[in-house]
Parts: structure tokens; sequence; C-alpha cells
């Protein structure tokens, strides 16, 4: 019968049943005194109740031995709850190096999720089992935030900002995605379904479906198109620092502190290119591309950063 | 009738002693005037408590009809964006309107200055002021409820809020604005008056636990409050005049917001579950005929809440793009914030321990308040471990763990609190068959509405949802069937209540046998000044002397064995 | 402590006698006072947030200010914290004209804060940098810098304004004040209104102690734009 | 105890010079470029400056030690305020780090 009342939703990724494993603990902790609590209740109240006959209350006014105690065991107990918890949090917030790069925006009221080959979804995704998958993800309008139960994870979505998850699917099926962050009008429409797939039939469904250029591919054009390689180059005499092989890697601001690019610096450094000037370049040479680019544009761009100097030695050998 | 008719009232005709008696607070002076323009802090206590039952009612009724639309998958009862409004709302005026003033406004305003043995708060205009602040604040409320409603949640998050959303934002911004001015004035009257007023001899550990946890309330209302009315003053600007202060697309970041947001509101929710710890402590020594175990360890556990429940905010942000860094800070000192609390509930249980417990309707409902307040308090340790709260993080987990803290918490430590006082406020006695009836009936319906919410939020159903996955129906008809009994239970206790105010046995002074000035030495009802004219106040014993040093020789032999 | 020479004049009924009642005063004030420091404090935390994310903006737009006007308000609202520790100083004394004399010096030099204050308000909506959709109309900033620009000026005139409001609330209550002065009402040693209100007086002042160097002097080095007087 | 003490006018004045000559200071280190000491000596001074006119003009110096704490209290808070929100901007650009290596 427990199939029909099911207490955990299904466990289809890899982080799932670490997390189930967490909160069973933190249930039967929670278990524990509450029933430990209800009992003593029930015991005090009916043992000392005060028509039993010549009733009378002891001078007891504390002991500081059992204050002690139930200091220490609740402590010691929410210590091991937070460092279990916080271990798997860094693990979930820490994106795998060699995952599938996917890119998500969420927009009222629906999800757009591009496939690394260049497919484009909206609200559904379709993902292979036993791959790592990471989605780099923006809103265009208010903050939304990324739900898949069965997954057990869940990241905001929020605008002028990248936000990173990540997962592995682990079982075969058709899964709810939910906007768990409210957003307006048709927030709990906000839904799709995820479907993961074996390697051969997600190849086979990506063939079905209108190829695209892959992000990788829009951001190398954009990169041309837009002239960036320009400035940006291995020269000497560039004008801007060379951006190959920088992804990921800290850079040092001509205020002396270090940054990481990353893909929240990519967006600020296109729109915003003062901000955060590299050491050693003048600021205010590189115009700024606000309203030029769409954010799924620079999406592609960072996409395409990630990748260049690594398999395009040619363009720019790595600054060091 | 002719004036010659009339004779002036000759005071020298009836012996002082009981006319003075026969004249309480309530009797003291007639008419409307004198309840609008009194300064009696236990007049102001009765008009707020008739203000917060109006928009408690209001507060119900939405969530009466939101549970409604829930009983089906389909949104049908109402269209989502009256649904998006109806839990705005009932968020709104259940925290700002009702919870929030509850017990320090009802309950701390009418006993605060009886039990530190002195005639009035410290500033009895500013408390006057605070009620009217209170009223235009509400009066706001509900104007946008009518005029176009708002339908940005209780958490009003920006951008959505101030750029996206088509309801009236801005007038509930300056609703809350407003409001948050009467809860720091009642705050910085109680501060003050806790430490300015006390009768000779009310040392700080003879004080009542109650005045412990409002003087920590108090601590939270003026350090948080004036932070929270900033950020909606920017949020009301930022929507009005568009002046860029939280939009993206000037390089604003929303997540500030939050911050800001939760600086006030997370410490809020121990505004609204102090108070009634504190309540809870004054019926568990009562009923248990006893002193209060380790009151030191109590008394301070209430004063670490309020200062580390200000550290740890950002455990609603794990997952809003917060660093992990500071997730992790906020998570560990979440951790520890959760100790005080468990000392309370472990002193409360041992405070029963070989005293006289007797189960009349304010233990029904301390009691109810321990247990229930048990698993509010660990279900939020799902929500402050990291690694879980990234699943359950805006589930109806979340719902289902703050209304077993708001309401198992709070509203059954403001019932258990009306009973225990209703006689000292109104001279007359409840019905005790009935309450004890009501008290279980609520119990009852309570957990049926919100335990099925633990289930459906870790089984991943979202809050704020107007429509919902089929098989969630279950749970979801569960929970709506609760509310109903919940709803009766709390009519129920609105009607005896009512009732006992002209047919309610009158009450003696000290109904149930508790210390406390407010029992010992304050008539039923009291008069303006608290105390019989001429009876000095001085306090020479601990709080809670139910049992004298006497008898603990025996106690500790008994122990031994 | 309350010497016999101390009537019970001002005794409200409430407290048992003078000294407490003072005491309660200066408490809740006190009390009143750290709701007002979170209450800019939010906004300061606004501030902290936005100027270390856009460090470069912020000093262009800040170089937007006259940092002479500044300046000279920072003197101006000294001196009438001084006028109102010297009227609280009468008021210890028991002298009447003092206290009027002292009141009116700082409603002189409130009013004289508020007057450059208006000027440098009516420069800054002449300039087009009033935060909202007609921001940056004369553009002054070129697009990298208009966005958060605009939340530096957003913040300058909620901080400045909450400021001004305040000083407007303290001259309305001087007003007052001071014709309860005229009226003998601060004898006896009952002065602990003037006391109090002196309190919130300099709080006003301190938060324009913290206003001036967070948001006039940040570009003042920079040279960029009128950062200079004169 | 508060209200007994009477500052003299002559400490007023002394105080007052002292603002005037810290406004001078502030305004004079605002026109040199010393890089990211700039802001940090600007707030120093004017913490100076506010303890100065807290601990004189508004007699903190000379006020019970409730007084006094509550004139410290309110600075705490809003130091809580400040230090736990930039705890976020300042370690976002971190990334988290594991707790042991990944095979």
């Amino acid at each position: 019968m427990w199939k029909d009342f099911p207490f955990y939703p299904e466990q289809a990724s890899t982080i799932a049943q670490p997390v189930d494993l967490l909160y069973f603990f933190l249930v039967a902790v929670s278990a524990f005194f509450a029933l430990l609590i209800s009992v003593l209740i029930v015991v005090f109240a009916s043992k000392y109740r005060a028509s039993r006959p010549n009733p009378v209350s002891a001078h007891i006014v504390g002991s500081n031995k059992l204050e002690v105690i139930w200091t220490v065991i609740p402590l010691g107990l929410t210590m091991i709850m937070f460092a279990w918890g916080t271990v798997l949090f860094f693990d979930q917030s820490r994106m795998p190096p060699d995952a599938m790069q996917f890119t998500l925006t969420g927009k009222q009221w629906m999800w757009k999720v591009q496939h690394p080959s260049g497919q484009r979804e909206i609200n559904d995704l379709h993902v292979p089992i036993h791959k790592a998958c990471t989605f780099t993800m923006t809103s265009e309008d208010v903050i939304h935030s990324y739900y898949i139960p069965v997954f057990r994870t869940k990241q905001d979505v929020v605008p002028g900002r990248y936000s990173q998850l990540w997962f592995e699917a682990t079982k075969l099926g058709t899964f709810d995605i939910f906007c768990a962050e409210y957003c307006g009008t048709k927030h709990s429409q906000m839904t799709g379904k995820v479907t993961v797939m074996s390697q051969e039939d997600y190849e086979r469904w990506l063939s079905g479906a209108v190829a695209n250029e892959t992000p990788v591919q829009a951001g190398e054009r954009l990169f041309t198109a837009l002239r960036c390689i320009t400035c940006h180059n291995a020269t000497s005499t560039a004008r801007g620092p060379n951006l190959a092989g920088q992804f990921g890697k800290e850079v040092e601001l001509a205020s002396g502190a270090k940054v990481i690019f990353d893909a929240d610096y990519v967006h600020e450094s296109i729109l915003n290119p003062t901000a955060k000037t590299v050491t050693g370049f003048q600021a205010g040479l590189m115009p700024t591309y606000q309203g030029q680019v769409k954010e799924e544009d620079i999406l592609s761009l960072i996409a395409f950063l990630k990748t260049y100097g690594a398999t395009t030695p040619a363009a720019g050998a790595p600054a060091k | 009738m002719k004036s010659t008719v009339l004779t002036p009232p000759a005071p020298a005709a009836h012996p002082p002693q009981i006319a003075k008696a026969k004249t309480n607070y309530l009797t003291a002076d007639f008419g409307w005037k004198s309840w609008l323009f009194t300064v009696d802090h236990k007049r102001i206590a009765v008009l707020y408590l008739v203000s917060i039952m109006v928009f408690f009612l209001i507060g119900g009724t939405f969530a009466i009809l939101m549970r409604g639309e829930l009983l089906t998958p389909k949104g049908d009862l109402f269209d989502a964006d009256t649904y998006n409004k109806l839990f705005t709302m009932h968020g709104v005026v259940m925290i700002f309107f009702f919870l929030i003033p509850s017990i320090p406004a009802v309950l701390g305003n009418f006993l605060v200055p009886i039990m530190i043995g002195t005639k009035d708060l410290a500033f009895p205009k500013i408390n006057l002021l605070s009620w009217y602040i209170y009223l235009v604040g509400g009066g706001a409320t509900l104007y946008v409820a009518i005029s176009g409603g708002i339908d940005t949640g209780w958490t009003f998050y920006a951008p959505y809020s101030s750029t996206y959303a088509n309801t009236n934002v801005a007038g509930a911004a300056i609703a809350v604005f407003v409001t948050g001015f009467s809860s720091i004035l009642t705050g910085l009257n109680f501060i003050v008056t806790i430490h300015k007023m006390r009768a000779p001899g009310m040392t700080w550990f003879r004080m009542p636990l109650f005045l412990w946890a409002q003087y920590a309330t108090s601590l939270i209302m003026i350090m948080g409050t004036p932070v929270l009315a900033i950020t909606v003053l920017l949020l009301a600007l930022e929507r009005t005049f568009h002046i860029g202060i939280f939009d993206p697309a000037l390089g604003g970041d929303p997540v500030l917001f939050q911050h800001l947001f939760w600086f006030y509101s997370h410490p809020a929710v121990y505004i609204m579950i102090l108070p009634g710890m504190g309540v809870v402590s004054e019926i568990v020594a009562c009923f248990s005929k006893k002193p209060m175990f380790g009151y030191h360890f109590i008394a301070f556990s209430s004063l670490a809440i309020a200062i580390f429940g200000f550290v740890v905010w950002g455990h609603h942000m794990f997952v809003s793009g917060q660093s992990a860094y500071a997730g992790f800070v906020f998570s560990f000192l979440t951790m520890l914030v959760a100790i005080p609390s468990a000392v309370k509930v472990f002193n409360w249980i041992a405070t029963l321990y070989k005293g006289q417990v007797s189960l009349e309707t304010p233990m029904l409902y301390a009691l109810g308040f321990i247990g229930l307040f048990t698993i509010g308090g660990v279900t939020g340790l799902f929500l402050a471990v990291m690694g879980l709260d990234r699943h359950v993080h805006d589930t109806y987990f979340v719902v289902a763990h703050f209304h077993y803290v708001m309401v198992g918490g709070m509203v059954m430590a403001f019932m258990g609190g009306m009973h225990f006082w209703w006689s000292k406020m109104f001279g007359r006695m409840y019905p005790e068959a009935m309450a004890q009836f009501a008290a279980v009936v609520i119990f009852v319906g309570f957990n049926f509405t919100f335990f099925p919410q633990f289930i459906l939020g870790y089984m991943g159903m979202p809050r704020r949802y107007h429509q919902y996955n089929v098989e969630f129906q279950t749970l979801n008809v569960l929970s709506s069937a609760g509310a109903s009994i919940l709803g009766m239970g709390f009519l129920m206790t609105i009607a005896y209540f009512v009732w006992s105010l002209k047919w309610g046995k009158p009450a003696p002074q000290n109904p149930f046998g508790a210390k406390g000035l407010e029992w010992e030495r304050a008539p039923s009802p009291p008069p303006t000044y608290n105390f019989e004219e001429g009876d000095k106040i001085i306090v020479t014993e601990d709080a809670y002397a139910y049992t004298s040093e006497e008898p603990a020789v025996i106690a500790a032999h008994e122990v031994k064995k | 402590m309350s010497d016999h020479a101390h009537s019970t004049y001002g005794l409200v009924h409430h407290f048992d006698d003078l000294e407490q009642q003072k005491e309660t005063g200066t408490l809740g004030m006190w009390s009143f006072l750290i709701t007002e420091v979170l209450f800019f404090g939010g906004l300061f935390g606004a501030y902290a947030v936005y100027r270390s994310q856009f460090p470069d903006a912020f000093q262009v737009a800040s170089a937007q200010l006259k940092v002479g006007l500044g300046a000279i308000n920072t003197i101006v609202l000294i001196c009438s914290s001084v006028t109102m520790a010297l009227g609280v100083h009468a008021a210890q004394k028991g002298s009447k004209n003092g206290i009027i004399l002292g009141l009116i010096g700082t409603l002189v030099f409130g009013a004289a804060f508020l007057v450059v204050k208006y000027f440098e308000y009516k420069e800054k909506w002449d300039h087009g940098l009033i935060p909202g959709y007609h921001f940056n109309s004369h553009g002054t900033f070129d697009s990298l810098h208009a966005g958060p620009a605009q939340m530096y000026f957003a913040l300058y005139f909620v901080m400045t304004g909450m400021h001004a409001f305040h000083m407007v609330i303290g001259m309305i209550l001087m007003f007052w004040l001071i014709a309860k002065a005229r009226k003998n009402y601060f004898r006896e040693g009952h002065y602990a209104l003037i006391e109090n209100f002196g309190l919130y007086w300099h709080f006003v002042d301190i938060v324009w102690i913290f206003l001036f160097p967070l948001l006039y002097l940040v570009g003042a080095h920079s040279g960029a734009g009128g950062a200079h007087h004169g | 105890m508060s209200g007994h003490h009477i500052v003299s006018v002559k400490l007023y004045f002394g105080v007052f010079f002292a603002l005037c000559a810290l406004t001078f200071l502030t305004y004079w280190t605002a026109l040199h470029d010393y890089g990211a000491f700039n802001t940090p000596l600007a707030l120093a001074i004017a913490g100076v400056k506010a303890a100065l006119v807290i601990l004189f003009f508004m007699h903190a110096k000379y006020s019970s030690k409730l007084t006094q704490l509550f004139a410290f209290a309110g600075f705490f808070w809003l130091a809580i305020l400040l230090v736990f929100t930039l705890q976020d901007f300042m370690t976002r650009d971190l990334l988290p780090f594991y707790f042991w290596p990944k095979a």
C-alpha cells in the first residue's frame, strides 16, 4: 500500500539517495524527540496529576547537570546534521568538470533550454542517463526557481546573474519540473517534464529534432562577428586581455582585486566593460554591448569561452 | 426630566473600600471617547484585542478560501490571479496584523505593568499612538485588498514586486511601513518599562519569564523593524518612481532585497514565537504548582534567541544565488539558535516532574504548544541543513513547518494565554468544559491541516501553487478537511468568549491559585492603576514560589530513591 | 537622588519621582535612536553592497556632487549641534533665555543647511540626475556608468532626503519647544524634553557625518566632473 | 548619573573645533589618491567625529552604563547587518570547495 502513499519521490539522480538518507536521519531524530516529549508529557501529567491523593509539589528549581546534558546532546546532533548537509550542498554546488553543458533561460512563464548540441526546447527537457548535466541559468524577467523533485535539486534563476545547477540522472522515465519561486499569475503552470533517456535514445532524439548550431558554434560566430578578436588576442600590442584558456581562472584587476573569470564576469564585462578592467589594460576602450547582444547570445559566448583556447590553440596560445 | 431632580453622586455616602472594589478599569469611565482617548494600558490591550481579532477573522477567511481552491488539482474555484492575491493577503494580514501584535500588544500590554508592579507603561500616550498607527496600517491594508489586492506573496520579492506585478504593491508596502512603527513603539515602551519601572524588590531574576520573553521580543522589534521599514520604503519608491535600486537592468541585485527583507523577517519569526514561550512558561508553572525548572536558563535562552536570531537570516536564501560560503555561515549559526529553544522545551517538561498537574484549558494549550512547537522546531532543522534545503525549499514542507511554529506555537500559546488571563481581563470565567472540548478540536484540526503538508512538500509540491498535480490531491483534501475542523474550533472559542463576557461566572481574584502580582495583588479586573490604592508593591520572593525551601529536603531525598 | 528643593512639578502620575521619570525618558530616547540607526542602516547596507560592486561608477557619479557645498553643510550642522548643546547647557543651568537662544541658533543653522540642500537638489534636477525614467537625460554619464550611477543617485536622494526629512521634523519640534520655553515650561529641573530633543538632533548630525564622506568624497580625488568647488 | 553632570561650555567649544578640524582633514585627504585607503580613512575620521558627538554632545561619557550600552547596541546591530550582508557579496566569486577530492 506504500506504493499508493509514497513518503518520498522517486530517486532518479545520483544525489537523490544521499539526500533521502540525510532526510531519514533527520526524521528519525525528530521522531525520537517528538515521541520522547509526548511520552514524558503524558506520563508526568498522569503520574503527578493534582487529583491524586494528597498532592504535593517537590521543591526542585533546576539542575545544572541536566541543563548541560540537554544542551550538549542537541548541539552534537545538530552539528552532525550541519556537517552532513553542508558536504552534500557543496557537492551539489560545485559543477563537475566534464559534464554536458546546457543553458537555461527562465521567463514568465516558461523554461527555455538549449542542449550542448544546439537543440532548443521549451519547458520540457531531454537528458541522457548516467551523464552529468550542468545548467548555466538566468532569467529574462523575475526570479524563478528550477526544481526537479526526483533529482532533489533546485536553484533560483535570477535576472542579471547566472546561477548553476547540475545533476546526473540515474533512472529512465518522465518526471516533473516545477517553478518553485513565485513568479506571477501562471507560476503554477510554469512546469514541464524531464525525460531521462538512454544514450542511444537521446542521440536519436537529438537527430530527430531540428539541429541548430551549438552554443559553442554560435558563440564562436558571435566572437568573430562582434570583432572581439581584434582586441582580445595574444599579440603583445593587444588592447584587451587574451581570453583563450582564461575561463575559470583568476584574473587580477586594475584595482588590485582578483576575480574569477566566470559567467558573471563575462556577462558584466560585455554589458559594462569598465566595471572590472584587467590590470595592465586601459579602461574605457571597450564599448558596451548593452542592447546589441541578447541574454541567449551571451550564454553562447560563455559556452564558447569555456572551450576557447582548449580546442582552438591556433587562435591564440594560452596566456601562461 | 428636570435638572432639579438630579442629585450629584455623593461618594461619602458609600463606604470607600466597597466603592473602590467595584470600580475597575472597565467601569472607570464610559462612552466611546473614554476608550478612543484612553491611555490606560489595559484598555489599549482590549482595543488591540478587538482589532487583531478582526484581522484574524479576515486572514482566516482568506485561508479557508485557499483551502477550498486546493480541494481539486484544477484551478476551478478562483482564477490564478485571485488565488495569488488570497495567499498574499493571508500572509500579510496574519503576519503583520495578527501574529506580530497578538501576544505583545494584547497580553503584553495588559500584563507587563501589572507583573512588574507599576501603574502603567512608561509612555502611555505613545502606547495609544501605536494602536492608532496599527489602525492606519490595517486600514491601508484593507484598502489595498479592495483596490486591486496584492499578489507578490508576503515576502514582496523584487523584481517581481518592484516591476512586474500588476497589483497595488506600493500601497501594501506603505501599509507595512506604517504598521512597523506601531510595533517599534510597543517594543520601545516595553524595554523602557521593564528597565525603569519595576517595583521595589522586583529584580531581574524575580521577574516572571513572560517578561523576559517580552523583553527579548521587544529587542527584536526595535532592532529589526526599522530595517524592514526602509526596505519596503525603497520598494515603494522603486515601484512608483523606478529609482532603480533593485533593478537588475541597471546592475541592481534582487538578492540584496532578500537580505534586507530577511534581516527583519527572520527575527520577526522570533517576535512571533518568543512571547508564546513566555506565556507557556507562566501556564506550565501555574498548572504544575511548581517553580520553573531552570529559571535562569529559560530567561537567558530568550535573550540568546533574540540575539542569535539576527544572524541566521540567510538560511532563507540557500538556493537564491547567495554564495555557498554565506550559506555555510548562516546554516551553522541556525544550528546554534536551535539549542536555546530545545533547552526551553526540556525545562518545561522537567517542571511537570513531581508537580501537581491539572489539565484546565490553559494547560491543555500549553502542553499542545510544547508538542507542536517541538515538531515545528525540529522540522526547521530540515530547512537549515543546506543539502536538504535544496530539495524542500519553497515547497509545502516550508508551509507546514512555519504553520507548526506559528499556529501550533504562537496561536496555541495565545489561546492558552487568553484563557489563562481572561478572568483577569474581564472579570468573568470562560466555560471550562466547552473550552477543553474546543482545545481538543483545535489540536486535532490543526494536525489534520498541516501534517499532510510535510509529506506534500517532501513529495515535491511547490508552495504558492494554484493548480497542482493529481497525485497530490489526497493529501490536499485531508489538509482542507482539517482546516474546516480548525476553523470550527476557532469560531467556537470566539463564541464562548463573547458569551462569557455577559453570562460567564464572575471570576475570583485568583481562580487558578497562581503566583504573580497580577494574581496575588490585583483584583479581577484590576482598577485603572492596577492595584488597590495605597497598596504599595514590594516584591520579596522569586517568581513561581509555589513551593518553599522546606519540602526540598524531602524532594531531594525522593530523587535519590 | 532627587533633592528636596525639587518639587513634583511636571511629574506624571505613573512615575514614583522625577528622577525615575527623567531616566525613563532618556532611555526611551536612546531606544528610539537605536531604531533610527537601523533605519538608516538599511540604506548604508545597500550603499555598501553597490559601492563594492561598482566602485568606478560610484566614483564618477559622486564627482557630480559639489564637495564644497557638502563640506559647508557639514560645518553648518556641527554649528547647529553646538548651539543645541548650549541650549541643553542653559536648561541645566535653568536659564530660560539661554534655552530659547540655543534653540533659535539651532533652528537657524538647520534652516541654512536645508537652503544649501535645496540648491544642491535643484542643480541635480536641472542636470537630469533625478533617478527614474528620465535619469541621465542630459547624457552626463556614458552608457557604461548610467545604470550604477542611477543607483548611486537613488541612494543619494533617499539617504539625504531621509536625513533632511528628519531635520524638518526636528525643526517643527523646535518651534514647539521654543513656545514652551517662552512659557517658562522648562524650570525646576524639568528639562528632560530639551535634553532628549538634543539627543535626536545630535543623532541627525551623526548621520550626516557619515553621509558626507560616503556620498561627497568618493570622487573628490578623481578630478572627474565638477568635483572642486569654485 | 545622567543630567547631573554639566559639561562646561569650554569643552563644548573644544569639541566644536575638533569637529571642524576633522572635517577639514577628511576633505583634504579626499583630494589625494591613497588608492584603496581613501574610504577606510574617511570612515575612520567620520567614526572619530561621531564618537566625539556621542561622548560629549550627547553626554554618553557621563551617562549610566545602561545608556552607554544602548548607544553601543544600535551600532553593533548595524555592524551585524553590514557584515553578514557583505559576507555574501564578498564570497560570491569563490567556488565551493570539495570536502574530499572527487575520483
